[in-house]
C-alpha cells in the first residue's frame, strides 16, 4: 500500500442482495490477494466506500470479522455516491478505505454475559456484524436477545437472516413493525411479530439488564428513546453501547467534520457507551 | 556567519528566478488594492509594502484544492494512481502569525494517519517570514504566546532595517542551506534606518488568558452568550478560508466516463451544510452553533487533542468578515463572562 | 489547427417544433452537416442558460438553441419566458468575454425543415472559420 | 441620533416590534449590525455615513424570520432590497416595520474619505417606502424614471472580447469560493443554492478556474432583474473581485429590455417571471 492515506483498496462485487426497494447489500472481495491476507477488522468499525467518479460514502462493515475473505456493506440509496453504487452490478470494482474507528469491546465486556441487541430499520447493519460475531462464538455468551423493528414490513433488512435467528433455539428474537407497517401494500402476508415502536416493545419484552450488555443502533430519535428504557430494565450505562452516525468524509480525523465536542466520531468512535454519550454536548 | 541583508528588488528577482527553476515560489502580490499570497509567475506584481496579506501562507501547503489520486476506468476495472508530492516550495511574505500556524497544522495532519500531502510538502518547503512592523486593533498574537517578531515555524526571519530591505536571521538548517544556494541575491551590508524595528511585543497588548477562555467554553456549551457573539454571522466561509490554522476539507470526485480525479477541497464548519446527514438531519442547524464550533474547536478541542490552541491571533478573520463579527471581541466577551482578565 | 478538425456543435431543441422540423429535414433528405448533436428538451423554456455554459465547459465549439415561434409554443408561454432569459444571458456572457458568435438562438417550427438544415450548415461553416473554441478548455487545463 | 434611539425605545416598549435591526458604532469610522431586543439597548443605535451594511440580508435568516414583527433601520438601497423580498413573497409587508433614514450617501468601505460610487446613481436618498422616516430631506440628484448609468461600466465596456475574457479569468482565479458574496446579498436566500446540490453537479465546488467561472456567472445570472445595487457582494469579497460590474451590466440590460428596476414598486412582479409579447428579439434567427 502506498503512503497515501487516501488510497483505497480495490474490491470486486461478488454478490448483490436487495434488502428493500431502496436498500442494497454488497459482498466485496479483494482484487489483490496480498491486501486480502493483510486485511483484518473488528466488529463496529466502518469504512469509506468509493464509487469511482461519484465520490466516497461512509458505511459500517456489515459482515462479521469471523467470516474471512470478504466484507459486506448495506446502504440506502440517498444521493450521488449511493445512486452510482446501486447502478453497479456483480464484477464491478468498488473502492474501500478502512477499517476506521474503534469497535465493540467483545473480549473485555461481552464474554460470559447476556447480550441484548436493539436495532431500528437500517440500523440493523452495524448490529448484524456483532450478532454474527457473537453467534459464531456462541458458547462464550449466556443469553442472546435481538429486538429489531422497522417502519414497515418492506423496510425490514436481512429478512432471511431474521428467519434464521428466529428458528435458532439459543436466540430470543423479538421483531416488531411500527403501527400499520404490516399492510399488504408493503408486501406483508401475515405478520407473526409484534406491532409497536422498538422502545415500547423492548419494555414489554421482559428482557432484564442484570449481568447484561446492550448494543443499540438506529435513527437518533430511536436511540434517544431507547437508552432510558434500557436504564429502567437494569442495564448499566457503561454496558450499553451505541454508535454515532455523524457525517464523515476522511474517516481518519483530518477533515474536522464529525466531532461532537472533543469526541471525533471517526477516531474516538463510532462505538461508545451510554455513559460516554451522556458526557458529550447535545450536538449529534 | 556574516550578517546578510536582502533588498526589495533582489527579493522580487529572487522569487521570479526561483519560479523559473520549477520550484513553486509563493510571495505577496498586490492586486485590486490589497495584498495576497499567491504562486509567483514571471508577470506577478510582487510588492513588499504592506501591513498584512488578506490570505495566509497556508495556501502553499494546504491548497484550495489538490488532487489526492487519479484513476482510469475500463472494461477490466479501475486503475488507481497515487499522486507524487515531490515539488520543493519557497514561501515568502507571511508574518510570524502565519509561520506559527504550520507546526499547529503538522500536529493534526500527523495524528496517527500521516497525511503526506501536508507533511511531505512541509518537508520540501522553506518558509521565509517578515517580522511585523505594524499591528492594528484586530491583532492579538501576544495573547496566545506568540510575538510580532516570533520565529516559530519559520526557516528564515527577515527583520526590516530600512524602507528598502531586511536583515536575515537564519533559524534552521533549511534556512542556512537556502541562504547558501541563493547567496548571490544577498549582500553583506545595507544602510540601516534607526527607526526600525518599529514594533515590539509591548505594542500588541495581551488581552485575555486562553486558559480562562477554555475553562468557560468547556462548561458553557449551552450558554446564550454564543448567540450574542454570533448574532451578525451570516454563515459564509470568508473567516475560515483566510485563517492560517483552519484545515477542514471536503473530498470529491471529478470524472468523465473513463477517467477521473479525487480531490481534497477547502471546506468550512461555518457553511450551512458542513454536517448535513444523508437523512437530512443537521446537528448544527443554526448559524451560532456553527460559529460556536469554530471557537470551540480552536480554543478547546484542539487543546484537548494536541495541547495547543489552533489560533495564532493574526486577526484576519475579523478583518475579512463582512458582517463585522470580531473573534477578539468574542474571546474577550467570553473572558469577561468567565470573570477572568 | 489540425486539418481534420471538425467543429463540435450541440443543439438544444424543443421537442414540439424544432425537433419535428429536424425530423422533417431528415425525411425530406435535406443534406446538412453532421457536426450537430441534437439534444431534445420539452420546450425552449426548459433550456436553462447553464446548459450553454456547461456545454462550452465540456469542450463544445458551438451551441445552438431552437424552439417554437412566439405564439406557437405547445405550452403557450415557454418561449416567451425563454426569450427573456436569453436576453439577460446574452448580456452576461458578452460581459464575461464569451464568444457570442458561437451561440445561435433561433425559432424553427415543425414545418421549417429546410430552415433548420440551412441553419445547421450556416452555423457549421461559421464555427469552422472561427476554429476550435479554446477559452474554456484552457480554463480546465490551468488546474494545479 | 437620539431621535432614532428614542423612537426605537418607544417601539420596543409598547411591543410594536419584537426586534429592531440597526447599526451600532465600532469606532469613529466603522459601524456594524446590531439586533436590539431590549428597550435599554436602543441607546447603542447610530446612523451615519459609515452604515454601509445592507441589513435586509438578515430578514431571511431562520431565527430572525421567527419573530412576528421586525423593525429595521434602512437607507433607500436597503428599502429596495426589502421591497424586492416582499415582491418575491419572502414575507408580508406588515411583518416589517421600516424605519427609513434619509441618507446623503455612505462612504466607500475601502477608503472612508471617498463616497461609495453606488450613491452617485442613487435615486432614493429619501426613503421611498417606509413606516417612519427620519432625518431631513435630501435633494434627489436623479429623477426616478431616468435611465440608470454607471461610469465604471462604461469604462469597462471599452475592452475587446478577448480583453474581457482575460480580465475575468484573472479575477476569478483569485476566487476562494467562500460564498461571502452570496451570504451577504439580501436577494440570495435560497434554501439549497445550486452550488450546494450535487445531483446533478452543475457547478464545480472546487475553486479551480472552471468552478470559479461558472459560480460567479450563475450568481450574477440569478440576480438579474433582482439586484438592487447595494454593493455588498463586492464589499465583502476577501480577494476584492469587482462583482458589481456584472450586476450593473444586468441592471442596465434589464432596464433597457424590460424597462424595469428592482425594488421600487411593491406591486411589480420580478421581470424574469413575466414577459411581454413584444420583447425585442433582434438576435434570434
Amino acid at each position: 500500500m502506498s503512503d497515501n492515506v487516501y488510497m483505497p483498496y480495490l474490491m470486486k462485487i461478488t454478490d448483490i442482495r436487495d434488502e428493500t426497494p431502496d436498500t442494497r447489500t454488497y459482498r466485496l472481495e479483494f482484487t489483490n490477494s496480498e491486501d486480502a491476507d493483510k486485511f483484518s477488522f473488528k466488529a463496529g468499525q466502518f469504512g469509506l466506500y468509493s464509487a469511482f467518479g461519484g465520490g466516497e460514502s461512509t458505511f459500517c462493515v456489515a459482515s462479521s470479522p469471523t467470516r474471512k475473505g470478504y466484507i459486506e456493506c448495506t446502504f440506502r440509496v440517498m444521493g450521488r455516491v449511493t445512486t452510482q453504487l446501486r447502478d453497479m452490478n456483480v464484477g464491478d470494482i468498488v473502492g474501500f478505505r478502512g477499517p476506521y474507528g474503534n469497535f465493540f469491546p467483545i473480549e473485555e465486556k461481552f464474554y460470559g454475559k447476556n447480550i441484548t441487541f436493539i436495532a431500528g430499520g437500517i440500523g440493523l447493519a452495524p448490529v448484524r456484524c456483532v450478532i454474527w460475531n457473537i453467534l459464531d462464538l456462541r458458547d462464550k455468551f449466556k443469553e442472546v436477545n435481538i429486538v429489531y423493528g422497522a417502519r414497515t414490513f418492506q423496510d425490514l433488512v436481512y429478512k432471511d437472516e431474521i428467519k434464521e435467528w428466529e428458528d435458532r433455539k439459543d436466540v430470543n428474537l423479538v421483531k416488531t413493525l411500527d403501527p400499520g407497517g404490516d399492510k399488504a401494500e408493503y408486501g406483508c402476508s401475515g405478520w407473526n411479530g409484534k406491532m409497536g415502536f422498538v422502545p415500547t416493545v423492548l419494555k414489554e419484552s421482559g428482557i432484564k439488564g442484570d449481568d447484561g450488555v446492550a448494543v443499540v443502533c438506529g435513527p437518533p430519535i430511536m436511540i434517544k428513546l431507547t437508552l432510558p428504557v434500557l436504564k429502567e430494565l437494569g442495564f448499566a450505562e457503561e454496558n450499553t453501547f451505541t454508535t454515532l452516525e455523524n457525517k464523515m468524509k476522511c474517516g481518519i480525523g483530518k477533515c474536522g467534520r464529525c466531532n461532537v465536542g472533543s469526541f471525533y466520531v471517526c477516531k474516538h468512535g463510532p462505538v461508545l457507551s451510554a455513559a460516554e454519550l451522556a458526557q458529550l454536548p447535545d450536538e449529534y | 556567519m556574516a550578517d546578510l541583508y536582502l533588498t526589495h528588488e533582489k527579493a522580487v528577482q529572487m522569487l521570479k528566478d526561483i519560479a523559473q527553476k520549477g520550484i513553486e515560489a509563493f510571495g505577496p502580490v498586490q492586486k485590486d488594492g490589497s495584498h495576497l499570497i499567491e504562486k509567483i509567475t514571471e508577470s506577478s506584481p510582487i510588492d513588499f509594502n504592506y501591513f498584512i496579506t488578506n490570505n495566509s501562507i497556508k495556501e502553499a501547503l494546504f491548497p484550495r484544492y489538490e488532487k489526492i489520486l487519479s484513476y482510469k476506468i475500463n472494461q477490466e476495472g479501475v486503475e488507481v494512481e497515487d499522486v507524487a508530492v515531490d515539488k520543493s516550495i519557497v514561501i515568502m511574505g507571511g508574518h510570524p502569525c502565519d509561520a506559527a500556524s504550520i507546526p499547529l497544522m503538522e500536529k493534526l495532519f500527523g495524528w496517527d494517519f500521516k497525511d503526506k500531502f501536508f507533511l511531505q510538502r512541509r518537508e520540501n518547503t522553506t518558509i521565509i517570514t517578515l517580522a511585523c512592523e505594524e499591528a492594528d486593533k484586530d491583532c492579538f498574537c501576544t495573547s496566545l504566546g506568540y510575538s510580532p517578531r516570533g520565529e516559530i515555524g519559520s526557516d528564515i526571519l527577515l527583520e526590516r532595517v530600512s524602507d528598502q530591505g531586511w536583515k536575515l536571521k537564519l533559524l534552521t538548517d533549511k534556512g542556512k542551506e537556502f541562504a547558501k544556494t541563493y547567496e548571490s541575491y544577498f549582500q553583506s551590508s545595507l544602510d540601516i534606518d534607526k527607526q526600525y524595528p518599529k514594533l515590539s511585543d509591548q505594542d500588541v497588548p495581551v488581552q485575555f488568558d486562553p486558559k480562562v477562555v477554555k475553562k468557560w467554553i468547556d462548561t458553557h456549551f449551552e450558554d446564550p452568550l454564543w448567540e450574542e457573539i454570533a448574532s451578525n454571522c451570516w454563515s459564509c466561509a470568508a473567516c475560515t478560508y483566510v485563517c492560517p490554522t483552519c484545515h477542514c476539507f471536503d473530498i470529491t470526485d471529478d470524472a468523465t466516463m473513463w477517467s477521473g480525479i479525487r480531490t481534497k477541497n477547502w471546506d468550512a464548519c461555518t457553511l450551512p451544510y458542513f454536517t448535513l446527514h444523508a437523512s437530512q438531519h443537521n446537528p448544527r442547524e443554526q448559524h451560532f452553533q456553527r460559529y460556536r464550533q469554530r471557537i470551540n474547536h480552536k480554543y478547546s478541542i484542539y487543546v484537548n487533542l494536541f495541547n495547543a490552541i489552533s489560533c495564532t491571533g493574526c486577526g484576519r478573520c475579523s478583518r475579512a468578515c463582512g458582517a463585522k463579527v470580531n473573534i477578539l471581541e468574542a474571546i474577550k466577551m467570553i473572558a469577561s463572562a468567565a470573570g477572568g482578565k | 489547427m489540425q486539418d481534420n478538425w471538425e467543429p463540435k456543435i450541440i443543439a438544444f431543441v424543443c421537442n414540439w417544433c424544432t425537433y419535428a422540423g429536424a425530423d422533417l429535414a431528415g425525411t425530406s433528405r435535406f443534406k446538412y452537416a453532421p457536426n450537430v448533436r441534437v439534444i431534445k428538451t420539452p420546450c425552449s423554456g426548459r433550456i436553462d442558460p447553464m446548459f450553454i455554459v456547461h456545454t462550452l465547459e465540456k469542450g463544445a465549439d458551438g451551441v445552438m438553441i431552437s424552439g417554437c415561434h412566439p405564439n406557437d409554443c405547445h405550452y403557450n408561454e415557454g418561449n416567451f419566458n425563454a426569450r427573456r432569459k436569453y436576453i439577460v444571458m446574452r448580456a452576461l456572457l458578452t460581459q464575461l468575454g464569451v464568444d457570442m458568435e458561437r451561440i445561435t438562438i433561433s425559432w424553427c417550427s415543425a414545418s421549417e425543415g429546410i430552415k433548420f438544415a440551412n441553419l445547421v450548415n450556416e452555423v457549421t461553416e461559421k464555427i469552422r472559420k472561427l476554429g476550435p473554441y479554446k477559452d474554456f478548455v484552457q480554463l480546465n487545463q490551468s488546474e494545479r | 441620533m437620539e431621535q432614532l434611539q428614542k423612537k426605537v425605545q418607544e417601539l420596543l416598549n409598547n411591543k410594536e416590534v419584537d426586534i429592531v435591526i440597526g447599526y451600532t458604532a465600532i469606532s469613529e469610522t466603522e459601524t456594524k449590525p446590531i439586533f436590539v431586543k431590549k428597550p435599554e439597548d436602543a441607546s447603542k443605535l447610530v446612523f451615519n455615513a459609515y452604515c454601509y451594511n445592507n441589513l435586509a440580508t438578515y430578514l431571511t435568516r431562520k431565527d430572525i424570520k421567527a419573530f412576528n414583527k421586525i423593525g429595521i433601520v434602512a437607507k433607500g438601497c436597503d428599502i429596495r432590497a426589502i421591497i424586492n423580498l416582499i415582491t418575491e413573497n419572502q414575507f408580508k409587508r406588515e411583518k416589517v416595520l421600516i424605519i427609513g433614514m434619509s441618507c446623503e450617501g455612505v462612504t466607500d468601505p475601502r477608503n472612508t474619505d471617498k463616497k461609495s460610487i453606488k450613491c452617485d446613481v442613487c435615486k432614493v436618498h429619501n426613503p421611498h417606502i417606509a413606516d417612519i422616516v427620519m432625518g431631513e430631506k435630501v435633494a434627489e440628484t436623479i429623477a426616478m424614471k431616468e435611465k440608470i448609468h454607471h461610469a465604471d461600466l462604461e469604462e469597462f465596456n471599452k475592452k475587446t472580447r478577448e480583453e474581457k475574457w482575460q480580465f475575468w479569468k484573472e479575477q476569478f482565479s483569485k476566487c476562494i469560493r467562500c460564498y461571502a458574496c452570496r451570504q451577504a446579498c439580501p436577494m440570495c436566500y435560497c434554501n439549497r443554492c445550486i452550488v450546494d446540490l450535487n445531483t446533478p453537479q452543475w457547478i464545480d465546488t472546487r475553486s479551480n478556474p472552471k468552478g470559479a467561472f461558472s459560480w460567479n456567472l450563475v450568481r450574477a445570472y440569478h440576480l438579474s432583474g433582482r439586484c438592487i445595487d447595494c454593493g455588498e457582494c463586492e464589499r465583502v469579497c476577501p480577494v476584492n473581485i469587482p462583482l458589481m460590474l456584472l450586476n450593473r451590466t444586468l441592471q442596465e440590460e434589464v432596464q433597457r429590455s424590460f424597462d424595469f428596476e428592482a425594488g421600487y414598486d411593491l406591486e411589480a412582479s420580478p421581470p424574469l417571471t413575466v414577459f411581454e409579447k413584444d420583447d425585442e428579439e433582434n438576435f434570434i434567427r
